[in-house]
């Protein structure tokens, strides 16, 4: 009989070994995570930072699509609720971060409870429309709310102070953005390996015997998608305290797909695949850019924005023909091979 | 924004501290942050090669005080988190001594907090008025919007007289409200009745329903704050839905696109700008032809003001650097960027003096363009 | 303990098609009842039905004097049954351990939320849990094969695991809809095996829905028999088997051709 | 054994991408108007032939790594399934094989659409198979009964006229008197019209009752092969392949 | 009235260009099952190559872009789609999301970011109609073709075998070659047929408006046109496509331009929650 390949976050739980296992790379990723800012320069910790940033939105992402299996383009959609109500709580009320977080976590978690409304009756190609439908009606309500708030630019956001501490640095932005991520993966990570994990792959693979195990199907969607996109809003406060700016104009659908490319190139279903693959796609336009510099001039190098929309094009083409479980594969049987050999 | 403009921040208090951002002894690095590949490509694309000119032409003389000029281009794919990404890259990782491009209204806005934090200069961006004068480190050479809408305003009232009703169709960014606040307050003053405003996305490729709009409400004349998308929008739409007016656009659509679209309209379409396209009949079109020529873009870009625009920004960057000197810093190029006597542009504009302000001055400045079917050319209206 | 299942005049129609007529059964507690009939009789129709799968056109269904008619299919599985499906429903790509898990869902003890905030009320029933699910993998000789993906089992298997899950929900009644389809001689023996077993603890009552009448004849206590969406008889085994009906309309005037005869005949 | 044999496979290897290394070494003749058994326990290859015969390993992503498959003396190894259909092989595949968003009559035309015009059969044909079908023509495929879909499979293999038919787990889910008509049925076609048969199955005593001859498969090999008499008679070892001599073990378990 | 009209007439005009994109999406959702995300850059592609060609003309122009975008089409199905067989709704949006972003920057490395025009197909820009109404010529002529491909298509699913195998193929490609069909030359057939249907709509819209590779989310009301409709019916496409145009128009013009974009996805989620097999779509069959 062969060694089965459990998603990692659903291995047994009750083995000892895996569990120390578990711990001992969890503290060498928070350790790598503290250290980062403190070995590289100011735009590596700029690009950690929007990697990390990108991760606290692919991973809920990922366990509404790849956990719970309701494919979504809403997720910029909820980027933007979560932005414009903290904004809202931030200038009307004068509020400080967490309050404006949580706030705008409420907002995201209604707003995704009426989007998942339709995946009770849809799915496939039908519920993918549904979200595409709400992205653009949302990001329109949006619209309408900065135009009556803000101006056409948008709600510009103040250096981030919380409690009269200045965390606009660099490096405390990116600590702030740094533990939230660990806060999201946390809660993912907890669901994930608890019973209501199961119960959401078994949503996902079959829901009549989902339902047939006691499970209520709408319950369990609906909670994912309020949680999944409650995460996202709040996490789309610290965005554009990051960016510096709330405009509806940057939460295209584009950006949607842009977290959907990470859930895929990382692997879907699996919150080591939403870092990997968060890291990835942040990277693209930085190698790209970096080789350009290197070796541009002449051919095709000349052009490396339209070289770079290649190259991601067929970066998604590429994870989804040759490596459809994504970065995390590669991890996966690189540790199995490790345990087998030693 | 404006009381958090100067404030730095203790962990990495700006780059610009330092002296000699972006400078060694052979080489000093400018970098463009644009959009190269979403919908202003175009018009930024344009503007990015003329600067690449003007800079070349001076790196291939053998550089300025004995370094080259190394210029860095970076895409936003109209993208705010992108350019971040990329503001943090050109003053940190590759710091340069200043910057040129951010375009676009909104990216702007979200920078200029870091720009002020980073006391890195910022040249040539057309974004909104009001972030440009507040801002000290923001140096504009376009026309701006408050003397876009004197000028477009006096020639609506001698061309159509009083009482024309106009309609202003406008990109919806920031600058596009700035623009309607604007002309709104200038059009009184010709007794113009401004009719409401039609909002146009950056991305849009048609303009159907805006111009059925102005249909309805009988306008005299539109006036247009677009970029290169939305002037064709609009124009192609004001043909296919049969409405025959003059238009007046700022410099956001003043390219040949903007011509070509208009169809039968290019007769009766304007444009204001500061700057005129490189076959113009200026004193320095000798010099731009004949290095437009050498790099092979003459016919491609002959009639695009965005390139002539690009190539006196890139030569005001080469005549600063000039200026500051050996001992260059960000604050020697500042000082330079700033020294009265101004730069001369070879008539391409009227010459660039931010000794006081950091916007362009006087509304002599912006002239009319339009269409010549006789000659096919862009010329400059000489006698309204 | 077993409770007594009633389907009281239950109609079920799809456009033009009526899938049930006016089906009367009622299920006794601790019995097995087989339930045969053509294919199309309406039998998967009527577990469908019970279940809350599809909402009856009309008649009633209910459960221990409950009624069931309008209610959910979690909540229809809270009062106590539990069924299997005629093409597997198995969660593939989770592992047979995890499969049979889902079963005992109901009785996790912690909400999502206290899921999503701390990991220990989770562990702990996890264990707990899991302790329940060994002896079931056990009795349904699935110990071996505990930690494969379910997708990657024979077929007979499958099944296997199906029934084990259904078990997971400790069901006071189970519904078996063709267990012994595509299964091995010795999947079908172990089968019997099983709902014999089910049926001497007392544990919970059976219907079972196959076409292998010898087993049908075997493990039952009583027969039904649909037909069109018709339930022409309920009888003991021997009536049913000596029905003319029967003979004609389903099993044929040839005796049956899967092996009633005792396999080791061979 | 019959001289000219319709299909011959010879020494077949067969491997899925996900590595089960599921057919070693496999040859299995069926001569014309041969009625052929295959019979194995769960997960023995019987599925893996009759994919290989009918073109469709590199659907599931199997590749024939070694050995060969002729169809009247042609090499057909790598032809894909169209071609194996054209060349008048048709199979009944295991589970559901019907196309459940189309209707039943739609699902017919299908395959009626593979053959040439003139020796076209009428849709009717199968209605007057099973007239259950014939009722429900405008239903959608999907929403039949497991065992009308088993039949709507059935009824669309009968109307190519094949030369062989590859019925895998054909009695899945049918009323006993169905699969006795069934098989009915193809003997008569074996007899009258020289239609083959290579018939797959869990179900040995059935099967057995069916065919001429049997292969015996067991993890990928064939261990066993002869009359249907023969192996009856064969000892505990080929019974054991079969699953059925455990029975006394299964009988412990509980 | 002559408002209504006006926004009727240019919203069917408009909506017969989601049509054309529709109806490409929905011959290859019939046929291979995936929910084709490159339409709209099909779309621009072929706008940007007529347009590239505009001295020949409109027509000439067309037919080129037309064929020359099928080509792309066929090439992107024999490379990265084929391998989809059966693989479900996920990797198929995104190998087409995938293929829409080598497309554009494909097409920017090789044609560049200007904006390019096309002349008018026949000479006169609108023609006037009753109650002091007007048509855009251009539109008129979309109008006119996508309905001919409407029904051109619709004769070839509906009335020949490879229809049926076509639709065999999209559910079941395994089945379907077990029955006769060859998957991978129906989906090239399909994939040429929307390339060539997305250029056709490219086309006109270079002559109606502009040919730029960065206009394919124009395309994305393909995606309601096709909903509305019926995602597996061809009539379904067309009709759906003038229904969205003409609520878009109307919406710009009562609401207000932004409201344009907005109405066409409300109209969607009203579908999808009402009627979500469209007007003339076949519901999913699904039953355990
Ligand atoms: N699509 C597939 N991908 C990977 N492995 C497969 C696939 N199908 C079958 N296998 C493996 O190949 C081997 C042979 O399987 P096959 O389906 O041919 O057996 P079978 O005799 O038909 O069994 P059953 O009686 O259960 O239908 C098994 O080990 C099985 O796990
Ligand atoms: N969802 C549905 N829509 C339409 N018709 C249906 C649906 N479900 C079942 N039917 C029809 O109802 C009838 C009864 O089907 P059912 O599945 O209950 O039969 P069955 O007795 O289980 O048959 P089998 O032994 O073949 O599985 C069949 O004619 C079937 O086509
Ligand atoms: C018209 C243009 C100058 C507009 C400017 N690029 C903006 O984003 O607002
Ligand atoms: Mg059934
Ligand atoms: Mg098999």
């Amino acid at each position: 009989m062969t060694q089965s390949i459990a998603p990692p976050h659903l291995a047994d739980p009750a083995q000892p070994r895996a569990g120390v296992r578990r711990t001992g790379l969890a503290v060498l990723a928070v350790a790598i995570v503290v250290a980062l800012p403190l070995v590289v320069s100011p735009y590596w910790t700029t690009v950690a930072t929007n990697a990390v940033l990108a991760f606290a939105i692919a991973a809920p992402l990922n366990l509404l699509t790849g956990n719970a299996g309701q494919f979504s383009l809403g997720n910029a959609a909820f980027l933007v609720v979560g932005a414009y109500t903290g904004a809202f709580v931030t200038f009307t009320f004068d509020m400080e971060l967490p309050i404006a977080m949580l706030v705008a976590a409420a907002a995201g978690a209604l707003v995704g409870f009426i989007v998942g409304l339709p995946s009770l009756r849809l799915r496939g190609a039908y519920l993918l429309m549904s979200t595409l439908a709400a992205h653009y009606i949302l990001v329109f309500a949006a619209l309408k709310f900065q135009t009556s708030q803000f101006g056409a630019a948008g709600a510009i956001f103040p250096p981030l102070r919380v409690a009269g501490v200045d965390l606009s640095g660099d490096r405390s932005m990116y600590f702030v953005i740094a533990a939230f991520a660990a806060l999201i993966g946390l809660i993912i990570t907890n669901i994930m390996r608890s019973g209501h994990g199961r119960a959401i792959e078994a949503v996902k693979a079959r829901d009549v015997a989902a339902a047939a195990c006691g499970i209520s199907v709408a319950r369990t969607k609906l909670w994912v998608w309020s949680l999944s996109s409650a995460m996202i809003a709040a996490a789309g406060v610290l965005q554009a305290y990051y960016l510096g700016s709330a405009s509806v104009e940057f939460y295209t659908l584009n950006l949607a797909i842009t977290y959907v490319a990470m859930i895929l190139v990382g692997g879907l279903g699996s919150l080591g695949g939403s870092l990997l693959g968060a890291c990835f796609v942040t990277l693209v336009p930085v190698v790209v850019n970096h080789l350009s510099e290197a070796y541009g001039g002449g051919g095709v190098l000349a052009h490396p924005h339209e070289l770079q929309t290649v190259i991601y094009g067929l970066i998604i083409i590429a994870f989804v023909l040759l490596k459809p479980d994504g970065l995390i594969g590669f991890v996966r049987s690189a540790a199995r091979r490790l345990r087998n050999g030693g | 924004s404006a009381g958090t403009q100067e404030a730095a921040t203790k962990d990495d208090a700006g780059t610009g501290a330092a002296t000699n951002v972006g400078v060694t002894d052979s080489a000093v690095t400018i970098a463009y942050i644009g959009d190269l590949s979403g919908p202003d490509a175009a018009v930024e694309l344009t503007y990015y090669e003329g600067i690449k000119l003007a800079i070349d032409r001076a790196n291939a003389s053998g550089g300025i005080n004995g370094r080259t000029i190394d210029l860095k281009a970076g895409d936003t794919r109209f993208d705010t988190a992108q350019a971040v990404t990329l503001f943090k890259k050109y003053t940190s990782e590759q710091p340069s001594l200043a910057l040129l491009g951010i375009n676009v209204s909104s990216m702007f806005e979200a920078l200029t907090t870091r720009i002020s934090a980073e006391k890195v200069p910022v040249i040539g961006p057309t974004g909104v008025t009001k972030v440009t004068l507040a801002n000290p480190y923001i140096y504009n050479a376009q026309a701006d919007l408050p003397t876009s809408a004197e000028a477009i305003t006096k020639f609506i009232s001698r061309q159509l007289g009083a009482n024309a009703k106009v309609g202003v169709a406008r990109i919806s960014t920031a600058s596009g409200d700035e623009w309607f606040d604007l002309f709104q307050k200038e059009a009184p003053k010709i007794q113009a009745e401004v009719t409401g405003q039609q909002k146009i996305e950056p991305a849009a490729v048609e303009a159907a329903a805006q111009v059925a709009q102005f249909k309805r409400d009988k306008v005299d004349a539109v006036t247009l704050h677009a970029g290169s998308g939305g002037a064709i929008a609009l124009l192609k739409s004001m043909q296919t839905g049969g409405l025959n007016v003059p238009v007046f656009s700022t410099f956001g659509a003043s390219g040949p696109t903007l011509w070509k679209s208009a169809g039968t309209l290019a007769a009766s379409t304007y444009a204001f700008d500061a700057f005129a396209p490189p076959d113009s009949d200026v004193p320095g079109r000798a010099d731009l032809e004949a290095a437009m020529r050498t790099a092979g873009s003459w016919d491609k870009f002959q009639q695009d003001k965005n390139y002539a625009e690009g190539w006196v920004i890139g030569n005001v960057v080469v005549e600063s650097l000039k200026r500051a000197g050996k001992d260059l810093t960000r604050a020697s190029f500042i000082e330079a960027l700033r020294s009265p006597e101004g730069f001369q542009t070879g008539g391409y504009s009227a010459d660039v003096n931010w000794s006081k302000k950091n916007g362009l001055a006087d509304a002599s400045a912006v002239k009319a363009f339009t269409f010549d079917p006789g000659t096919q050319r862009i010329v400059e209206v000489t006698n309204p | 303990m077993t409770g007594e299942l009633v389907i009281d005049r239950l109609g079920l129609r799809f456009g033009g098609v009526v899938a049930l007529r006016e089906v009367s059964i009622r299920h006794h507690p601790d019995e097995v009842l087989g339930i045969i009939g053509p294919n199309g009789a309406g039998k998967t129709s009527l577990i469908n039905a019970v279940t809350g799968i599809y909402p009856p056109s009309s008649g009633s269904v209910s459960y221990r004097g409950t009624p069931l008619t309008g209610r959910s299919p979690e909540s229809i599985v809270a009062t106590g049954i539990a069924r299997t499906f005629q093409h597997n429903q198995l969660c593939g790509d989770l592992t047979v351990r995890e499969n049979v898990l889902l079963g005992c869902h109901p009785r996790l003890g912690y909400g999502m939320g206290k899921a999503a905030l701390g990991f220990g009320p989770a562990r702990r029933a996890e264990r707990r849990l899991r302790g329940e699910v060994e002896p079931l993998l056990e009795l349904l000789n699935l110990g071996q094969v505990a930690a494969e993906q379910a997708h990657s089992l024979p077929y007979g298997l499958q099944k296997r695991v199906e029934m084990a899950r259904a078990l997971a929900l400790r069901p006071t009644t189970l519904l078996l809809d063709e267990p012994a389809a595509g299964t091995s001689d010795e999947d079908r023996a172990a089968l019997v095996r099983i709902i014999k077993h089910l049926r001497q603890e007392g544990a919970c009552s059976v219907v079972l829905i196959e076409h292998d009448v010898g087993l049908v004849m075997e493990v039952s206590d009583r027969v039904a028999v649909l037909d069109w969406g018709e339930c022409i008889m309920v009888d003991t085994p021997e009536a049913v088997a000596a029905d003319a009906r029967v003979l004609a309309a389903y099993l044929g005037v040839d005796d049956t051709p899967r092996d009633l005869a005792p396999s080791d005949s061979i | 054994m019959v001289e000219q044999q319709f299909l011959s496979v010879r020494d077949l290897d067969v491997a899925y991408a996900s590595g089960a290394h599921a057919l070693r070494g496999v040859s299995i003749e069926v001569g014309a108007g041969e009625r052929v058994g295959i019979v194995g326990a769960n997960g023995a290859g019987k599925t893996t032939v009759a994919r290989a015969v009918t073109g469709l390993s590199a659907v599931f992503r199997a590749t024939v790594r070694q050995g060969r498959i002729s169809l009247a003396g042609k090499d057909t190894t790598r032809w894909p399934a169209w071609r194996v259909l054209a060349a008048g092989v048709v199979t009944i595949p295991e589970g559901r094989g019907v196309i459940s968003n189309m209707t039943v009559e739609d699902n017919l035309r299908l395959v009626l659409a593979a053959i040439p015009r003139r020796r076209r059969p009428a849709v009717t044909e199968a209605y007057t198979m099973y007239p259950v079908l014939g009722e429900r023509r405008r239903a959608m495929a999907g929403l039949l009964s497991g065992g009308e879909q088993q039949m709507l499979a059935v009824a669309r293999a009968l109307l190519v006229r094949p030369r062989l038919i590859v019925a895998d787990e054909l009695s899945l889910g049918l009323a006993p008197r169905i699969v006795t008509e069934i098989l009915d049925g193809l003997a008569a076609r074996a007899a009258n019209e020289g239609t083959a048969v290579l018939l797959i199955e869990q179900a040995v005593v059935m099967s057995l009752r069916f065919v001429d001859r049997a292969y015996v498969l067991d993890q990928g090999t064939v261990v066993a092969q002869g009359t249907s008499d023969e192996l009856r008679q064969a000892g505990d070892t080929t019974a054991r392949y079969l699953g059925v001599a455990d029975l006394s073990r299964a009988e412990e378990l509980l | 009235m002559t408002d209504f009209l006006n926004a009727v007439w240019s919203g069917s005009g408009f909506g017969s260009l989601y049509g054309l994109v529709a109806l490409g999406l929905v011959v290859i959702f019939k046929s291979t099952g995936i929910l084709n995300f490159s339409g709209g850059a099909l779309m621009a592609v072929g706008g940007v190559v007529a347009a590239g060609l505009g001295a020949q003309g409109f027509w000439v122009a067309a037919g080129i872009a037309v064929v020359a975008v099928a080509g792309v089409g066929a090439v992107a199905n024999l490379t990265v789609m084929r391998p989809l067989l059966g693989r479900g709704l996920f990797p198929g949006v995104m190998v087409t999301i995938g293929l829409a972003s080598v497309i554009e920057g494909t097409s920017g490395l090789l044609f560049g970011r200007q904006p390019r025009f096309l002349p008018d197909p026949i000479g006169v820009p609108t023609f006037d109609l009753p109650f002091g109404t007007s048509m855009s010529s251009t539109l008129a002529v979309a109008l006119g073709l996508s309905a001919a491909a409407t029904v051109l298509l619709a004769i070839a699913f509906n009335r020949t075998s490879v229809g049926l195998q076509l639709r065999a193929a999209a559910v079941r490609p395994e089945v379907a070659s077990m029955f006769g069909a060859n998957p991978g030359r129906i989906f090239t057939y399909a994939w040429a047929v929307a390339g060539g249907l997305a250029a056709l709509a490219g086309a006109l819209l270079a002559s109606l408006t502009v040919a730029d590779i960065s206009i394919a989310t124009f395309a994305l009301r393909a995606f309601a046109a096709m909903i509305v409709g019926g995602v597996d019916s061809l009539g379904g496409a067309f009709l759906g496509g003038i229904l969205v145009g003409v609520t878009e128009m109307l919406a710009g013009t009562y609401l207000g331009d932004d409201f344009r974009l907005p109405s066409t996805m409300v109209v969607l989620m009203v579908f999808l929650m009402v009627r979500p097999q469209g007007l003339f779509g076949t519901p999913e069959v699904v039953r355990p």
